[in-house]
């Protein structure tokens, strides 16, 4: 099982994916698609590992030979933000359905719109 | 010369800038505000089109960002690009144009459209954030630029969507929205992380040289189409469309439609010039075939039950972008030997772009005029309309125009495409082309119904005092109306000038590879 | 509730594609190539003079990404103070 | 959520905050020499907010903060970093780093020192301050989302049909 990380990381997909298919709540789905988000995260993450890298900062007291891929630490730092961005969004919205419906639920929602 | 050399990443500044100074402009008032606006997608337009006339003369334009020269796309002692590069062939310059005049027309639309609401300036923002991500999308050349540029869309339009935040149904057509295209995000991001993991690249160019069609390859290919067909709408995850497009205004569908295009773009971009030849087999462009038809059959025979006029024109933005899939499915399924792609792949691969271009023509149309109707009468259901041509002539005749593009009818430019994919459809198989030409009668069928129904038939006593909308959303409409006509009535000239290099362009990988690693292949 | 039947089946299969493509990117630990991470490596100290790698990379090398993403952190600004606006303004 | 925690809670709180702005800079300011950056520093420095809203309560936080400094922090932030993109264009593409320090100059700078960065360092701030301006403002009017649930007149807005 050398790639034990990219199969957690297929399994968090899996999660998150069904989290927003399967449940009722809301909020329950706001926190599916943030799994997801994180998921997708940690993959670019695990992509950029070397065996015994050091973090990619040159001014490193004692010796370093090799460093971990510095790219998908640049590519993660700015899904991470996009997470958050939309994140917000989601939470604002689901402010406003409560606002209208009065219910957390899916259910009622969609069969008030028929 | 010198300043044209950085047309690309112009295209992406102005409307970035503009949208992060429309509240700082909209401290001086209203006015000042609408000036902006219309200043901002004005000076788009020129761009597009001096980027358009440049692409046509000096071919395929390279831009490196933040690089020492504007062209130094390798850095000393590698063999390839380390930087963001744009790069713009005739493909994409094409459609940047055409995306630009809808801009400019639903700026024009939404001047007066939403007198009686507040929070313009946040739309306005919002507005030039989404015009912006939508030419990001079409113009970069690298995969996770690509994917930022999608997140701006998407985020801009949940935003849009949600704009009369005192509708129900808005909200929950927005928040319906973002759940699928969250999902499509999160999608392609795995696709660019499988391919950044396997070959370390990011340019779309220098993956597509190294390119081989291993098993990660292959998942992502299923990821990126999965995710960019959910995004425009296809058959199996079409049910955001008709509610995110009816509930928004008007103005910020028309953006909408170009953005779903735009991500088509993505997913030609992707499925040609990234992956192209190294597609083996039939299955990915039957795949896309089969998408195509079904989101075709099923968009247009939920269509003509509709009864509220935007809800009947989302589903047939499904069936239209049915007819795109099939033709760059078809273009694909040619691909591997020459004679075949002679013989009809290149016809199918312009019936597909130029349908493309058709396709925002005319629906952004369709939408501004629904949205005119409901700033006339209020409402948007079909049943209470009736009698409306009298009071406003020139909607009724700039819905007589898109209409009769929409449905294939010989002047336009609608025909012209929908004719090159049937031709190149029935060489393939003659079911493609009968179902093609199915739907293109039901789209006729509904549009007639609309037409009788909201326009002609007696006159409702409670739309008497109706008059025409304001001259600002007129004068939006007309340059929807000057591009269709323009298009349809030099069809020649348009596919021989520019249909024709932007197929050429898109089908051949070699010369997308050789622009930004230099040198061919 | 078939419907939701469907979908689950669906993300089932999209799942067993995403977990068969994750074992055949790179072993974990062992990157295929690393041409442009060298570089990067190698030259943010000697052209940006910034220790920090990834900092280069984030606002030099691939400075558009992260106007982009100020973008994007702007618009869902804009779409909550739009959201909740005062309303008659 | 719209009443004060107990004593205890807010004067930790008080205490606390401030301590959390300076790391929240320090994180900004070092973005180019140690681990962090604008984004992260900013969101630190967003975070004070957020404390603050929980153990003052909300009413007494919404009439105490001035929205208009955070707005003014995310445009300077945001104009700074198209302005420094912008500028590179005459020197070289789009987002070129022109004021970087080269090699060979920065060879001969006395020991220790750390040469400037260039437009990472700048862009690094301008970051962290509309960070942190524009997390401010996002917590702010989400909270006042939450309490505009009782404002009874702006419920409707005039115009719709539905």
């Amino acid at each position: 099982m050398a790639n034990l990380p990219f199969v957690v990381v297929g399994l968090l997909f899996l999660m998150g994916l069904i989290a927003i298919i399967a449940e009722n709540n809301l909020f329950k789905i706001a926190i599916g698609v943030g799994v997801m988000e994180s998921a997708a995260n940690m993959f670019l993450v695990v992509l950029g590992y070397r065996l015994k890298g050091d973090i990619p900062v040159k001014f490193l007291p004692g010796p370093v030979d090799v460093y971990v891929l510095p790219t998908p630490q640049a590519l993660t730092l700015t899904a991470i933000v996009i997470a958050l961005a939309t994140s917000a969004l989601m939470l604002s919205l689901i402010v406003m359905l409560y606002r209208h419906y009065g219910t957390l639920d899916v259910r009622e929602i969609r069969r008030l719109r028929g | 010369m010198s300043w044209s050399v950085h047309l690309p990443a112009l295209m992406l500044a102005v409307p970035l800038f503009g949208a992060f100074s429309t509240p700082i402009v909209a401290l001086g008032g209203r006015r000042a505000r609408m000036i902006w606006s219309v200043l901002i997608s004005s000076v788009l337009l020129v761009l597009s089109f001096c980027l358009l006339q440049y692409v046509a003369t000096e071919g395929t334009a390279v831009y490196v960002m933040g690089g020492k020269a504007w062209n130094l796309t390798l850095p000393s002692g590698m063999a390839y690009p380390v930087r963001i590069i744009l790069e713009v062939d005739s493909f994409n310059s094409f459609i940047a144009v055409i995306g630009c005049f809808a801009s400019l027309a639903g700026v024009l639309f939404g001047l007066r459209f939403l007198d009686r609401f507040s929070g313009k300036i946040w739309y306005s923002a919002l507005y030039f954030l989404l015009t912006a991500g939508m030419l990001g999308l079409i113009l970069t050349g690298d995969l996770f630029n690509f994917f930022v540029f999608l997140e701006i869309a998407s985020v801009s339009s949940f935003g849009l969507i949600a704009y009369w935040r005192d509708r129900p149904e808005s909200i929950e057509a927005s928040f319906k929205y973002m759940l699928v295209s969250q999902i499509a995000a999160m999608m392609v991001l795995l696709a660019i992380g499988f391919l950044y993991g396997r070959y370390n690249l990011l340019n779309m160019a220098a993956v597509g040289k190294v390119i081989q069609f291993g098993l990660a390859e292959k998942v992502a290919l299923v990821f990126m189409i999965t995710a960019l067909a959910m995004k425009c709408g296809a058959f199996p995850m079409h049910m955001w469309m008709p509610d995110a497009y009816a509930e928004a205004p008007a103005s910020v569908t028309v953006l909408l439609v170009v953005v779903s295009q735009a991500s088509l773009v993505g997913l030609c971009r992707i499925v040609f010039s990234v992956f192209g030849s190294a597609i083996v087999g039939d299955v990915v462009p039957w795949a896309l075939i089969t998408l195509g038809m079904m989101s075709m059959f099923f968009g247009v025979s939920m269509a003509v039950v509709q009864h509220e006029v935007k809800r009947l024109m989302g589903y047939h933005s499904v069936s239209q972008v049915g007819y795109m899939l099939m033709a760059f499915g078809v273009g694909l399924l040619a691909m591997g030997d020459p004679r075949q792609m002679a013989d009809f792949g290149m016809t199918s691969m312009k019936g597909g772009i130029f349908h493309m271009v058709n396709y925002v023509t005319y629906k952004g149309l369709l939408f501004l005029v629904a949205g005119a109707l409901y700033y006339v009468t209020g409402t948007r259901d079909l049943d209470k309309m009736g009698g409306l041509a009298k009071r406003m002539p020139f909607t009724t005749f700039m819905f007589v125009i898109a209409a009769a593009a929409i449905s294939g009818i010989p002047p336009f430019n609608g025909f012209v495409s929908k004719l090159l994919i049937y031709e190149s459809s029935f060489a393939v198989h003659p079911a493609l082309s009968v179902v093609a030409l199915v739907t293109s009668i039901l789209t006729l069928a509904s549009f007639v119904k609309v037409f009788q129904t909201a326009f002609l038939g007696p006159e409702k006593k409670e739309f008497s005092k109706v008059k025409e909308v304001p001259a600002s959303m007129v004068l939006g409409m007309a340059v929807l109306t000057v591009v269709i006509l323009g298009l349809s009535l030099f069809p020649t000239w348009v596919v021989s000038h520019l249909v024709e290099p932007a197929a050429t362009a898109l089908v051949d990988k070699g010369a997308y590879i050789g622009a930004v690693l230099g040198g061919g292949i | 509730m078939k419907l939701k039947a469907l979908f689950i089946a669906a993300t089932l299969v999209l799942g067993g594609i995403l977990l068969s493509g994750l074992d055949a990117v790179h072993p974990f630990g062992v990157p295929g190539d690393v041409a442009m991470d060298e570089y990067f490596l190698d030259h943010a100290m000697e052209e940006r003079s910034s220790e920090n790698v990834v900092t280069s990379i984030v606002f030099d090398y691939r400075g558009f990404d992260t106007l982009g993403e100020s973008a994007v952190l702007f618009t869902a600004l804009c779409s909550v103070v739009m959201l909740f606006r005062k309303g008659r303004k | 959520m719209r009443k004060p925690l107990s004593l205890v809670a807010r004067t930790v709180c008080d205490l606390f905050a401030w301590f959390l702005i300076i790391f929240g800079v320090y994180v900004i300011i070092h973005g180019d020499v140690t681990p962090g950056g604008g984004f992260q520093g900013g969101a630190i420095v967003g975070s004070f907010m957020a404390l603050l809203l929980v153990a003052h309560g909300g009413d007494r936080v919404l009439e105490w903060v001035k929205a208009s400094i955070y707005w003014i922090m995310l445009f300077v932030g945001l104009m700074m970093f198209i302005g420094f993109g912008l500028r590179g264009i005459p020197e070289g593409a789009f987002f070129y780093n022109f004021l970087a320090v080269p090699h060979d100059v920065a060879k001969t700078m006395a020991h220790g020192l750390i040469p400037f960065s260039g437009t990472i360092g700048v862009m690094d701030i301008a970051v962290g301050i509309e960070v942190a301006g524009g997390l401010t403002v996002i917590i702010l009017s989400m909270f006042r989302g939450i309490v505009l649930h009782d404002f009874a007149d702006s419920r409707k807005e005039t115009g719709h049909d539905g």
